[in-house]
């Protein structure tokens, strides 16, 4: 296998890695704005692609139901978060993983409840449905649209956390969500707003990947638990480390499975291992994680 | 905790448990079949058409020695462990004569526990050969194609298809033994035009990494040994997004069900299956197919697809089998159904002499789309080839390796 | 005194389980014994999972690992050597104290969510290998045939006699854990619940500790993974997979995680519920999810949290003398108005 | 006669900050050393170094005439260092007695037992002992958690007291207590020199002037002054240091 066979998987390790980083952005966000762990996120973002479903019967095209489906996910997570996450603020963080691992099943058994079990494959969108000739192989555009807009909104996502006031605010928070209170910062109205976006990001996400994955209830597992290592590698709440996380879990993915088929998920799971081993608050993380 | 609450919550417990009875018995006079299957996640649309076929055949079936059957389906997940305990309720508690659906998983962890459920089983979703060969059980009965029928059948369709003979193989699989076996199969019969395989882990979604290694052998057959559901129409989606539809061949080792063929639409041309259980299209050699597939329409709104004929075949020999027997004990019924042969949606069945693997036929070829639909399919499997049990199968039971106690 | 104390606490505990295992002569359905050998199996996977997450205060998210890896070397000896239970569980045992010394060893450095999806990473390593090494564990397809097990040479055929094995193994597990808890180990783990640094700051070598619960946590569940394994006949990487992992997270807080007897709870009401449901719901997962998320929100300290709540309410009732004259007034309205 | 606890060039940064420059201190058998500083001086950071939660950069550390540079905490603790924490931490889960038994069984090496009854050890006369040497044998059977804050605060020195340590390393003791409170304590503190030695990061400089034998300043990581509290107040540095900060700083 020569050098090209890399290069192409390091390419497709890049894409998905850029795909990965909308996904664990809102849940590094809402670890460390609320100490939140919310197993929920794989749910939220298989609610995008139904929501993308949903809006498209209307006969919206994709890209405005690409934009408009998110939008109906936000007001639903909003509501989770009052109702099943704000009541466990005093409790351990753990607790959050476990309500949101109830709230998963209550999602993947509504949507299978309403729209059936099936598995709904979306058309790539025009004028995106083609190929391009790179390193001699054709290559999907879309994916190449779809890495692009990821980082797009990714990073819009950090200039604002980085310019705006809200963005002062949340990092306030996350830094010392004590004295942020002490000095006036609504902690329970921004973990409530940031939630909402969190989840808006994964349903886009779950939108945007439709054409690539398809869309089924389950969609949201495997997702999941690549954002959470991707997460966790990155330390938990740290932005730039979370972004070098998922590429990371993408490439390890990628090249690993291009290589080493079968064994690529353990080598990801002993590398994760490793380095919590040695950096329990991740590569990139600072101070405890309780 | 005090050791007097211990007693106390116990008592609770203990009373929760004596008052779960489970549903009632039922109608004494009512015969009741077992089926455990798959009813939920992304796989469960094969679920659906396993019970849609039982159904059918259960309505054409009428009353079975003058008495009304009575169908107890329960959700089995595909899971061996709950599969055990779900099958062990049919019996200990709903006194079923039979259990049909299952998949190989369920059905290997079912034979080590027949012995305990003394209750005849006929599987129609089950590939692993294990379980009528070395594993076989007296109580274990298989009526779809298990994998060593369709790996013979591929060698047919090599033979007989020289553009698949000299093309370049890659076997592309999920990590299940099943799969390994297809690739052994594949590189058996293609010797030095096989270049190559790849396992991927189970949770597969993202498949350009796998699209990027078949590229580098530069393979211009597939052979997708993918789990029939969501992760092959994602591969089949991926393969067509990155063109390598244009450069490769797909083959599937076995059928794919008519709501996939369905789902994937135009993409399922590019698409030979080399070992279908059942096709409906059978229906223009074999009448009983067609009458099957009629009353099916009718009641289901949809086509019969491949888990929906096989599932109807199992059940109408397990009907006759009952009927031969004259009763529901469970011996009376296994001896009955080694002898019975039986007109099936998939042609005539028998079982093989001193075995537990029917000798069903193979159907083999391409999908296409079809000129005028019918029962609401667009695009269906081409019966090409009716490759014969005789032609796949060991003559009897103990050639294959199945010794019965 | 104390030994009458004893005493007194060993009568009640010597009645629960004469009941319980009592209950196959009294009528009770053949199933409802089948599935209650299966649910107080996860009860004691459920109560090895306690002394981690409720004791030491360490969330195993990869509590499978513990179970299913018990469950394959027990199957395996029983399978290919002997079906003795007690040789076969000597085995599971082995195999899985020295997994859990090595793996434990380096996990006890972390805590918290680092603890929780470290766990993770091993069970599913373990679960690739189960799928990867083909010649030992036959892949996805499962192993199978594994035989009856033998205790002295007698085969437990009826599902009776495996059910009162596991009656016999529940209570024994429980006297010993109970016993644990409320020594000094036990307390030193209750101690690192509270405040790792604290505790080291008073002399306790937290990561020995760590090390060592996890180690006995793995131990107790070999127990329930070889009882598993010859309940089913065999097993499959799926008793190693991370939704096992959960669900048994899902059984412990259940029940209430620091009680021990309430993971055993929690364990029999999933099983039962999960029957039930999966039996009667197509969509049984909303109905699931829901429960759980209610009792994690409104029970914080699980159905035995409630069940002591009724209890202690009940109790504070028959003592009225603590009662505001108020609520007294109006409970005294309220039953004239029952009569 | 040879010091309880010698800290000799004890330095420790975060990245590019130096929290804690070349600190050396001196404490002798049965004295209270105070060690005060506006906030951020790294006093906290040199407490940690000193218990062995935090890995000093360079530095070195004798115990009772033992080095015990880097050693983990636990194992200083056993060596007879015991320390309490800014921020109060107790097993508040627990109860009252078991707090303090946890530590008197940790010094008689009884943690591993796994058979006996926690209640029935030894550890639980030792136990009531220190409870009832810090007035809190009322609270015996309570749990932890449900004590008022001063009570907590003196638990906390009560579990330090139960490890019987030769050394007493007291961060804040008095943080968040009404004047009332803090004057039990320091006179705790004062009572308990005569077992031990203590060493105190304190911010009521009244406390700090009253018990103690030696004060050390420190500002920005570095010692600036060491003497007794009358060279201390005199001291022009130590005066222009606290001048330059607002009086608040050290209201508790």
């Amino acid at each position: 296998m020569d050098i090209n066979f890399l290069l192409a998987n390091t390419l497709n390790g890049v894409v998905y890695g850029a795909f990965l980083l909308l996904t664990s952005l809102g849940l590094s966000l809402v670890f460390g704005l609320g100490r939140v762990v919310n197993f929920a996120h794989g749910a939220l973002y298989a609610l995008g692609g139904y929501a993308l479903i949903v809006v498209m019967q209307q006969s919206a095209g994709y890209w405005l139901a690409l934009v408009l489906g998110p939008l109906l996910v936000v007001p639903l997570a909003i509501a989770i978060e009052r109702a099943a996450i704000h009541p466990l603020r005093s409790r351990p963080e753990i607790y959050t993983l476990l309500v949101t691992f109830g709230i998963t099943f209550m999602i993947i058994g509504a949507l299978e409840y309403i729209w059936g079990t099936g598995t709904t494959l979306v058309e790539v969108p025009s004028p995106f449905a083609g190929t391009v000739t790179i390193l001699g192989n054709p290559y999907p555009v879309y994916r190449l649209v779809a890495a692009g807009l990821s980082l797009l909104v990714s990073a819009t996502v950090f200039a604002f956390i980085q310019f705006s006031a809200i963005g002062l605010q949340i990092r306030a928070v996350t830094d010392d969500a004590g004295m942020a209170e002490a000095i006036g910062v609504n902690t329970k109205w921004l973990l409530t707003a940031v939630f909402g976006a969190a989840a808006g990001l994964a349903a886009f996400a779950g939108a945007l990947g439709a054409p690539i994955f398809a869309i089924h209830p389950d969609m949201g597992s495997g997702i999941l638990i690549d954002s959470f290592l991707a997460v966790i590698l990155g330390g938990l709440g740290n932005l730039p480390g979370t972004a070098v996380g998922a590429l990371f879990v993408a490439l390890t993915k990628s090249i690993g499975g291009g290589y080493v088929a079968e064994w690529s998920l353990a080598i990801l799971f002993v590398v994760v291992a490793i380095a919590l081993i040695f950096r329990p608050t991740g590569l990139f993380g600072r101070g405890r994680v309780a | 905790m005090e050791a007097p609450r211990f007693a106390k919550l116990t008592l609770v417990t203990l009373l929760a448990a004596t008052v779960y009875a489970g549903p009632a018995a039922g109608q004494a006079e009512s015969i009741k079949i077992g089926v455990l299957t798959l009813r939920s996640g992304p796989m469960s649309p094969i679920g659906d058409d396993i019970i849609a076929g039982i159904e059918t055949a259960t309505r054409m079936q009428g009353p079975l020695l003058g008495k009304p059957v009575e169908l107890i389906v329960e959700e089995s997940q595909w899971n061996a462990q709950l599969a055990v305990t779900k099958a062990t309720k049919l019996v200990q508690q709903n006194k079923v004569a039979a259990i049909l659906g299952t998949s190989t998983v369920e059905a290997l962890a079912l034979v080590a526990v027949a012995d305990r459920l003394r209750v005849p089983i006929v599987t129609s979703n089950s590939g692993g050969a294990a379980l009528t060969r070395q594993n076989c059980s007296k109580w274990v009965f298989r009526t779809n194609a298990e994998d060593l029928m369709s790996a013979a059948a591929l060698k047919q369709v090599l033979a007989e298809k020289p553009k698949l003979g000299s093309a370049k193989w890659f076997t592309l699989g999920h990590d299940y033994p099943y799969s390994r076996l297809v690739a052994k199969t594949v590189q058996g019969v293609t010797g030095g035009n096989y270049v190559g395989e790849a396992f991927a882990p189970l949770d597969t979604t993202d498949w350009s990494p796998f699209i990027a290694r078949v590229r580098s052998a530069g393979a211009t057959a597939i052979m997708m040994s993918i789990t029939l559901g969501t992760p092959l129409l994602q591969f089949v989606q991926q393969a067509n997004e990155f063109g390598l539809t244009k450069e490769a061949q797909l083959v599937a080792p076995i059928g794919l069900p008519d709501w996939l063929v369905a789902k994937l639409g135009p993409l399922s041309t590019n698409i030979i299956s080399t070992g279908s259980w059942a096709a409906w299209r059978y229906e223009e050699k074999n009448p009983a197919t067609k009458q099957f597939n009629e009353v099916f329409y009718k009641q289901h709104g949809r086509v019969a697809g491949m888990q929906s004929l096989q599932s109807a075949s199992a059940t109408m020999m397990v009907y006759r089998a009952i009927e031969k027997a004259g009763s529901t004990d469970p011996q009376a019924v296994v001896r009955a159904l080694e002898t019975i042969q039986v007109a099936t949606p998939v042609g005539p069945l028998k079982f093989q002499p001193g075995g537990r693997q029917a000798m069903v036929p193979l159907f083999l070829g391409p999908y296409e789309e079809l000129k005028i639909p019918r029962y609401g399919a667009r695009y269906a499997q081409l019966v090409e080839i009716a490759f014969p049990a005789s032609k796949s199968l060991p003559p009897t039971g103990s050639d294959a390796g199945c010794k019965l106690k | 005194m104390r030994v009458t104390r004893d005493i007194g606490k060993l009568v009640p505990l010597a009645t629960a389980t004469a009941l319980l295992a009592g209950l196959p002569f009294v009528g009770v359905g053949e199933f409802t014994i089948t599935l209650l050998t299966e649910a107080l199996i996860f009860g004691i996977w459920a109560m090895s999972l306690d002394l981690l997450v409720g004791y030491a205060g360490l969330v195993s998210f990869g509590h499978a690992a513990a179970f299913g890896l018990a469950a394959y070397s027990a199957g395996y000896f029983a399978r290919e050597v002997m079906e003795d239970f007690f040789a076969a569980l000597l085995v599971a045992e082995a195999v899985n104290v020295l997994v859990a010394l090595v793996v434990g060893f380096v996990i006890a450095r972390v805590s918290g969510i680092a603890f929780a999806i470290l766990t993770l990473c091993i069970a599913q390593v373990l679960f690739t290998i189960a799928v990867i090494w083909r010649s030992l564990t036959n892949g996805m397809d499962g192993m199978v045939g594994v035989p009856l097990p033998k205790i002295f040479g007698i085969s437990l055929a009826s599902g009776t006699a495996f059910y009162l094995l596991t009656v016999f193994c529940l209570v024994g597990v429980y006297l010993a854990l109970t016993r644990l808890v409320d020594s000094p180990f036990g307390r030193t783990l209750q101690a690192l619940r509270a405040s790792e640094e604290r505790a080291a700051s008073i002399g306790i070598n937290v990561h020995l500790h760590k090390w060592l619960a996890f180690v006995l946590s793995w131990a107790v569940a070999a127990l329930a993974g070889t009882l598993m394994v010859f309940l089913k006949a065999g097993t499959t990487p799926m008793s190693l997979h991370w939704t096992e992992s959960g669900n048994v997270l899902v059984m412990a807080i259940l029940g209430g995680i620091g009680t021990l007897l309430g993971p055993v709870i929690g364990a029999t009401v999933f099983v039962f519920v999960r029957d039930e449901f999966t039996s009667r719901f197509q969509a049984w997962q909303f109905v699931f999810g829901l429960v759980f998320v209610v009792v994690v929100l409104a029970f914080p300290t699980g159905l035995v949290g409630l069940l002591n709540r009724i209890h202690g309410l009940r109790r504070r009732t028959r003592s009225a003398g603590e009662f505001p004259a108020v609520i007294k007034r109006i409970r005294s309205s309220l039953w004239r108005a029952r009569l | 006669m040879a010091s309880a606890l010698v800290v000799q060039g004890l330095s420790k940064s975060f990245g590019a900050l130096r929290a804690v420059e070349n600190v050396s201190l001196d404490v002798a058998p049965n004295q209270v050393h105070s060690l005060i500083g506006p906030n951020g001086a790294g006093k906290t950071t040199a407490f940690n170094c000193i218990s062995g939660f935090l890995r000093p950069d360079v530095g070195r550390i004798w115990l009772n005439g033992q080095e015990v540079t880097r050693w983990p905490p636990h194992r200083l603790a056993s060596a007879g260092m015991a320390r309490t924490f800014q921020i109060t931490k107790i097993f508040s889960e627990l109860s009252v007695l078991e707090n303090v038994a946890l530590a008197a069984r940790s010094r008689d090496g009884r943690n591993l037992q796994m058979w006996r009854r926690a209640n029935h050890c030894a550890a639980k006369e030792q136990a009531e002992e220190v409870l009832r040497t810090l007035a809190l044998s009322a609270r015996t059977d309570s749990s932890a958690g449900q004590l008022a804050h001063g009570e907590k605060r003196v638990l906390e020195i009560g579990i330090a007291l139960a490890l019987r340590p030769a050394v007493l390393l007291l961060d804040e003791p008095t943080a968040g207590m009404s004047s009332r409170e803090s004057e039990h304590i320091a006179a705790l503190i004062r009572k308990l020199s005569s077992r031990v030695s203590v060493l105190l990061v304190e911010h009521d400089m009244e406390i700090v002037l009253g018990i103690s034998d030696v004060v050390t300043v420190m500002t920005q990581g570095r010692i600036i002054a060491s003497g007794s509290p009358a060279q201390i107040t005199r001291d022009p540095e130590v005066q222009a240091a606290y001048l330059g900060t607002a009086e608040p700083e050290f209201v508790s």
